[in-house]
């Protein structure tokens, strides 16, 4: 296999490319996508291809996110498979009755008669643009049956990821961390954790429904994804410092989700930490937490722990934005305070 | 009431016989509710069956249809059986959803009709996406989407013409202007007359068109989907019709006068047609009422049929959320 | 006080009467809400009120449920209180942004200028209308910071949240149960577990932030709100029988969340099992259960259990959505199940 | 360009001098962000001054306005401190919002300045409900809405305007058609030439301006504001300007030509009021120098202090999710 470093954005963009070539029914739908000289999308993810695939199947909207994910529906039940993109995750709100009171439900009350296999593709995470360009959507659509949700942490699992959502015949929510879309080709965002990774050109997938143990431990387990993800590998290395030996678990899959590897973790350190950047109350750590506090009970040492932001909208400032967004140091913190526990 | 001369007599007796069937349906569905036993919501289309026929005659059976929440005449007008609307209004194992989807989600895909929907306006777009898709791959079929007065209000009515316009998607909008949405008259909702004027705001052609004349909306249609099928763009059409019955199951309808209701029987389209079958086409009154009692025996046995349809297996429940991979 | 026999509806229709009384800040805002010989909302909850109040304090829209939230933000922006009904809850997904980018977050992004108080009152539940007219949507008001999450079970509560719901200074949504909205002045529905209480005549309040303990006991702790809470308590009568003293708790708010007569009474009991009607994962269960297990991990005897909708859509067959909604059986079967445990 | 006899001199100086407010404001801001001095994103105005001056001179100070995620020069024409504004959008404890909104989230009450909104559209029912506000309790304030061309298209723009029309609410639609949506032309994005246009399917007035010349602007907003206070409902203007900047912080606007970008500059407003305070009302350079002079202090004085200002402390993240009970 020939392999390139790629960002996470050049990984998307070439999982976008082997899907298109592989199958006609790919298309691209969303603002800003394929115009020339503008933006490749949000986060310049479709830059490029639109020269490659023309404008009708790199398909430029007007600002309608209703239109966008509802046209997305209607291609998808007869037979495209539509990858739709919102500038930023938050304008998902607008097009939410397409997303749960369409996508999620039309094979289910057709009993199986039509099926909407799309992707559709969420920019998430805070970087300094204040409440309405923050919000780490996952929780939301882990919460609505019909949906499957991906959360990938770096460029090798985001393209093998997006390849199975797109070839996956259910309605997909793929969110893409901004802070993790890399500098090459991408926004250049101060802080961000930009990883550059090896990521084969060819056709590769990474099948939806798996979490992926990064990192083997001992005393406590971490649960993390997306920019989280890398704060809690740089907090497991900074226990092992102090000689607490942290086992990290990428949820890069939230549904379907994959208990078994959790639960064996748990089974092992008996104590988890789950870190998330959103919100606290009912973020995806919650269901998590609620599950394998049911499910390895009488194996834990010490109550399932949460690292979330705060119980606010996303404030601007960065000095706020840095308090509100779990830090590494926080992570560490916690994570002394549950193994001392 | 526009003549019927330019359609093959076939046609129109098929156009009759749907709307007869229709009509005997709904009629034969409410008398079930009253005697408790339709489970649910009903929402009736007494009335609105000449728009209903006249759209779906004009199609062809690879186009596609998204449907209200209230579907019964689309689907039939369709082509769907009526024994498996009639289960799945009912809520039965051999309902056209496995009963899973009720009165309001009717799906027939042999039929192409699309899931419909119960949120207002939702399929506005979602038809604009399916010729969308139509026309990327190069096919000449059409969809359309049914709506209400009401859903002209909405913002998915907006977001999805605008955008079938942009691309000139070949789809098809018809507004069935039955003059309200649930209580509220449209004309209190709207400063403006015609909701076809609304097209002018897209730079697509609008229509007013007489709901209660078959005919005229067939006409209409036709020229609209031939207008889509040759890649010229989508059409807004608005067919003013009149529900009959209350918006859903147990409405009185005390926000309308019964004169009201009684001038717009008055222009019944099942009555005009048929005295257009005689008096134009020359049509036996005998005929006629041979189709009718066919159409009220077809309806009878649907709804015998459903009626001892098995409820479907509890395990039901929890099948068809995700689809495998083949 | 005088009082009156009361259902739900008839309770919420008091209030709203009074809170108009009291307060020319408050008018309505929704569809049929008032039209003459028309329906009173979804529910009947305001029918005569616009007899009382005038069409303009009783406002009629068009099917726009964008522009009746983001009209109740704008007036609660200039120092109104408006009350805006969605018809059935799960139409709130067509104006999700108003609520949860624009609703919940004015005040925050302001630093506290301008305020939003108002309430979106939502009839949510299963009752045979299928997927699209079904969900409990609690959970999701309950993860976005800014709003307040009022869901309850009787014509008394009702009432009193209702009133220091239009008087709380944040946008609050209000959740209400059709099942339990009772028979006379309502729609009715077969399987309503209609109950009519004395509600007073008079102003009153219930605070906000409180949970209801309804029902004492030593050997388990049930949490259930609205249609559940109900179901509960039927399951506790069955299960004295059988020797097992169920205490049942009625989370009738659910943001501000009181967790302190939670946790007390997960300290007595030692085993709780919450009982949800929305979908299992990521519902309000999950949230309650993953703080509680923290809070009280050392005094649980066994892990905290969830009895909830399965992860599908809701069916529209009365037999598929009884399956589908918990029944007092499951409720007695899984608190067995726990005692046992 | 509309002649300027009829105002008083001393509001056709003011309006001057807010526009070059905005414009030395923004430039200023530009040249911060190069430097690395601006955290998160930056919407500029420039070259559309002529609008949101145009508008707000009309305005009284009870009425409201609501802006978007370019609202720095609607604050500015609104008389709201250009420190606040700096502050903020450097992320500033002494930050109209406290550093907590941003660059897109701007708001000061002192002023009428309805907190501006980062989600495209979304400020247009809201408006109407203000307005409705005003209406209810028998005000006769105003609400001013303004959003782009690109949010014409959106399901809030439909749903917003169709409510206040049907109300017939004291609300001013104020569409800044600034060419393109990000990096969008709006005529690929609409099938017809003036967003005006769409008025019609509401029942309204609508009025296409030169969003260059800020005495149209400002004629077009008086009458449509008297209209609203009179009870005589809402008013859509399309305001044709153009933005000189990029959309956002970084954007190049390779989606458009130099050529395109040089015909609108040589349309400059704030160069065209200038020549004409000159001409036609014997205003002395010299005076417009010291009004120039006189922005550029306030301006550089307005970053100086941002600059200095303390960020806000972390304790601020807490604070301001609910408001208490009095
Ligand atoms: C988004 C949304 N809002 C409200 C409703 C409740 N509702 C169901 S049907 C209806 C009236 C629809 O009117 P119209 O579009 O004219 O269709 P009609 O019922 O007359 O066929 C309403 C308000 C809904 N289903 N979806
Ligand atoms: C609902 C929504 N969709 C997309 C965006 C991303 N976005 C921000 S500004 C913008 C362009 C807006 O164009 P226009 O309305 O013409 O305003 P302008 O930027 O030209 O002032 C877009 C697409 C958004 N903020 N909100
Ligand atoms: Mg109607
Ligand atoms: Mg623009």
């Amino acid at each position: 296999m020939s392999t390139r470093e790629m960002t996470m954005v050049e990984a998307l963009r070439d999982g976008l490319r082997v899907a298109m070539l592989s199958d006609p029914a790919v298309f691209l739908i969303g603002e800003d996508l394929g115009i020339p000289g503008g933006f490749g999308g949000g986060f310049t993810v479709t830059l490029g291809l639109s020269d490659e695939f023309g404008h009708a199947r790199v398909m430029d909207t007007p600002i309608s996110e209703i239109a966008i994910v509802g046209a997305a529906v209607g291609a998808a039940l007869v037979g495209m498979r539509p990858v739709a993109e919102m500038q930023y995750g938050d304008f998902v709100f607008c097009a939410m009755d397409q997303v749960v009171n369409q996508a999620a439900k039309m094979h289910y009350m057709s009993n199986g008669q039509v099926s909407v296999p799309m992707v559709l593709r969420l920019p998430v995470g805070a970087s300094a643009r204040g409440a309405q360009h923050a919000q780490s959507t996952e929780a939301w659509f882990m919460h609505t049956p019909g949906l499957k949700v991906v959360c990938p942490s770096n460029p090798y699992d985001a393209k093998g990821l997006l390849l199975a959502a797109i070839r996956d015949n259910n309605p997909v929510v793929f969110l893409e961390h901004k802070l993790l879309y890399g500098g090459k080709g991408g926004r250049k965002e101060s802080s961000s954790a930009a990883k550059v990774v090896s990521v084969p050109e060819e056709d590769y997938e990474i099948p939806l429904g798996t979490v992926a143990v990064k990192r083997q431990g001992s005393d406590l387990t971490l649960l993390a994804n997306m920019l989280m993800l890398h704060r809690a590998m740089d907090a497991a290395q900074e226990l092992d410092q102090q000689g607490v030996h942290a086992e990290v678990i990428d949820m890069r899959c939230l549904v379907p989700l994959d208990m078994q590897p959790l639960i064996a973790s748990a089974q092992k350190t008996g104590r988890v930490l789950i870190v998330e950047e959103d919100n606290l109350t009912g973020g995806w750590g919650a269901e998590v937490a609620a599950r394998l506090s049911e499910a390895v009970f009488f194996h834990l040492d010490a109550p399932i722990t949460r690292v979330a932001a705060p119980d606010t909208p996303a404030p601007t400032a960065p000095v706020l934005e840095h308090e509100y967004v779990p830090s590494v140091q926080r992570v560490v913190a916690a994570a002394l305070k549950l193994v001392a526990g | 009431m526009t003549g019927s001369d330019n359609f093959p007599l076939e046609t129109a007796r098929e156009m009759y016989r749907r709307m007869v069937l229709i009509r005997r349906f709904e009629d034969h569905l409410y008398a079930l509710f009253l005697q408790g036993a339709v489970p649910g919501t009903l929402h009736q289309y007494q009335g609105q069956e000449a728009v209903a026929v006249g759209v779906c005659i004009a199609l062809r059976p690879d186009d596609v249809i998204f449907s209200t929440h209230r579907p019964v005449g689309h689907l039939l007008a369709r082509g769907s059986s009526p024994r498996g609307i009639a289960a799945e209004i009912m809520g039965k194992a051999t309902g056209c959803a496995g009963g899973k989807g009720g009165q309001m989600h009717l799906t027939d895909v042999t039929v192409g009709a699309m899931p419909s929907n119960a949120i207002v306006g939702a399929n506005i777009p979602i038809a604009t996406g399916a010729a969308l898709a139509f026309q990327l791959r190069g096919q000449d079929r059409v969809a359309v989407s049914f709506f209400g007065d009401g859903a002209s209000n909405i913002g998915a009515f907006h977001e999805g013409i605008n955008l079938a316009a942009v691309k000139n998607a070949p789809v098809i909008f018809v507004c069935e202007n039955n003059q309200y949405g649930a209580s509220t008259a449209i004309s209190s909702m709207l400063r403006i007359t015609d909701i076809a004027d609304r097209a002018a705001a897209y730079g697509i052609p609008g229509r007013v068109v007489d709901g209660m004349d078959v005919l005229a909306v067939h006409h209409a249609v036709l020229e609209a989907v031939e207008r889509a099928r040759q890649g010229n763009g989508p059409t807004l059409l608005e067919c003013k019709t009149y529900r009959y019955a209350g918006h859903s199951r147990g409405d009185p309808g005390g926000y309308r006068t019964r004169d009201e209701v009684q001038r717009w029987r008055e222009r019944d389209p099942i009555s005009h047609m048929r005295a257009l079958l005689i008096t134009e086409r020359g049509m036996a009154e005998e005929e006629l009422i041979s189709i009718e009692n066919a159409c009220q025996s077809e309806v009878e046995e649907a709804v015998e049929f459903a009626r001892n349809s098995p409820e479907p297996g509890i395990e039901e429940t929890y099948l068809h959320v995700f689809k495998e991979r083949q």
